[in-house]
């Protein structure tokens, strides 16, 4: 079983990346394949739960979050990028089990997979 | 007096420099990605005195702050019209 | 006033077609007089062909509304042949220019408002 | 060896349609097998109504004649309908897939190239 | 005669901005109009001779250079960004007459422009 | 064992993200804007010991410089390819 990560670093207000990499971490089901998601960088607002695209017409993160529960793909979220973004640990959905990664692990955790595809 | 819009995040070298630019007088405005640095205290130091700062609250929002966790005022579409109106110079 | 805004990246990838909708919008409702100047990638916004999903928005549709309100929409005829955009796959109202008339709208608007690539 | 280059990013704009199209030669070169994948605004590359300027490159074109060397070219399907890029507008060769075909090229692919956005 | 100032900040071999904000300030002498060029950041890369992005299929600077020519548009380049990237002052053509504007004279002098566009 | 190819320049963050993402026995590619890094001192401090750092030639000399100010050695394509044929893990 091949070990795919996702990794999206730009902000899910502002573009269509975090919509984009988790539709493809998706399809990764498909195949013999295991994919996880990284959220890093200004990536990392995606996780609060008040935030809220949709307000601004754009597309709503809503469909790609109801798959991520439905399938359990893994998330993680970088330490660091979250506190420099005031995002606090009781703002991210729990029913995701999100694991919080510090920037000292991230260098072994990413080599933890076979492919690493960033968006 | 200038209106300066700026729109890309900290992340990104030139909105620091965008900041720079502005001079007494001035009006800055921050919009899109550009609104995370009204929540990074490190903005205060690169924005000088007398420099007006405000924040559209739209696009605030939209990336889950609440009005208060901004360091600087916000102001929707119709204030960004208003901003618009008393600046004839725009740098953006 | 004459108010003017330039777009430079392509829609929904990024949010500047939104950001320039909701601007016009609240200049309109102002009553003032709004042109838009589609450079570069941003003239795939006004592609008829575009077949967003149901759930999402359809911003050439919302191109098109605007122009119907009377915001006059300008696409860059050079940066249109470089995305395989005429007059065959754009919706009604904006027109082909380029520019000169980039020119003349900074020389004749009161503002001119750029959101940066 | 069967190597897969992704791409996200629109043609001309930036420089990554030119970096997968030199790298795809040398990878033919040395005998590998090559798929493109084309995905978000890089699916305006085999778009066949793009007509640049004579003094520059014809990107759609070259990618019709990487296609013709043996090069799979991938576009995404959904990404394709939301920039108006249909069979109707597409050079020779490439064909519509989706992120199932993404999977399959991860799984079953020796090497995949990303160039993110 | 209003003032207006092209401003690039993205590299010109990986990216379209710097020959399409000086085939935006050209068209300004259609009117009464006064361009000039700015470079800045990476865009600094444009004024070195030795810069070809036609090396790697991409579009020449020629053609765009030959008209600044031509024109006698003002080039400004900011001196940190040249000094950073290791362009010296004899890589640049003698024939724009280019004036290095320090960082310090930044602000103010953006705002001796009646408009200033960002490319 | 990875590969990581880096396009992006010392202006975005990410790309200083992503030489930090490098361990010992991986190599580093700078493309496209990222051969920028190769003649900025300051990337000498984010690279970790035994990580083999290499610059496609082509995207450094399309922007001015030549190979002899490229503080890491040159590769062409064809060696891109061979970089990509060694390591089956690539980060990018």
């Amino acid at each position: 079983m091949k070990k795919v990560l996702f990794v999206v670093y730009q902000s899910p207000a502002g573009s269509i990346w975090v919509n984009e990499a988790l539709r493809s971490a998706f399809g990764m089901y498909g195949e013999d394949l295991e994919p996880a998601i990284l959220f890093m960088e200004d990536a990392v607002i995606a996780v609060n739960k008040n935030t809220h695209p949709e307000s601004l017409g754009c597309l709503s993160l809503s469909m790609s979050f109801k798959y991520l529960e439905r399938y359990g793909t893994p998330v993680y979220i970088l330490k660091e990028d979250l506190e420099k973004r005031k995002i606090k640990e009781e703002d991210i959905e729990p029913a995701w089990k999100a694991k919080i990664i510090t920037k000292e692990e991230l260098s072994s955790f990413v080599h933890s997979f076979d492919k690493v595809i960033i968006f | 007096m200038a209106l300066i819009i700026i729109k890309k995040s900290p992340t990104e070298n030139i909105s620091k420099r965008m900041i720079e630019m502005a001079i007494e007088g001035d009006t800055i405005l921050f919009v899109q990605d550009g609104v995370l640095h009204a929540i990074d205290e490190t903005t205060k130091d690169l924005i000088k005195n007398a420099v007006s700062v405000f924040v559209l609250k739209e696009d605030l929002e939209a990336r889950g702050y609440s009005e208060d966790m901004s360091l600087f005022p916000c102001v929707n579409y119709d204030g960004w019209i208003e901003l618009i109106e008393k600046n004839e110079k725009i740098i953006s | 006033m004459h108010i003017v805004i330039q777009l430079n990246v392509p829609p929904y990838t990024y949010e500047d077609l939104d950001t320039a909708i909701h601007l016009a919008e609240a200049a309109l409702r102002k009553g003032h007089k709004v042109s838009i100047f589609l450079f570069a990638d941003s003239v795939l916004s006004v592609n008829s062909k575009v077949k967003p999903m149901r759930v999402d928005r359809n911003i050439p549709q919302r191109m098109q509304e605007l122009s119907e309100k009377g915001v006059e929409i300008h696409i860059c005829g050079l940066c249109a042949e470089y995305r395989g955009i005429s007059s065959d796959n754009t919706v009604q109202g904006p027109k082909f220019s380029g520019v000169p008339e980039m020119a003349s709208l900074i020389f004749n608007a009161d503002r001119y408002v750029n959101l940066m690539p």
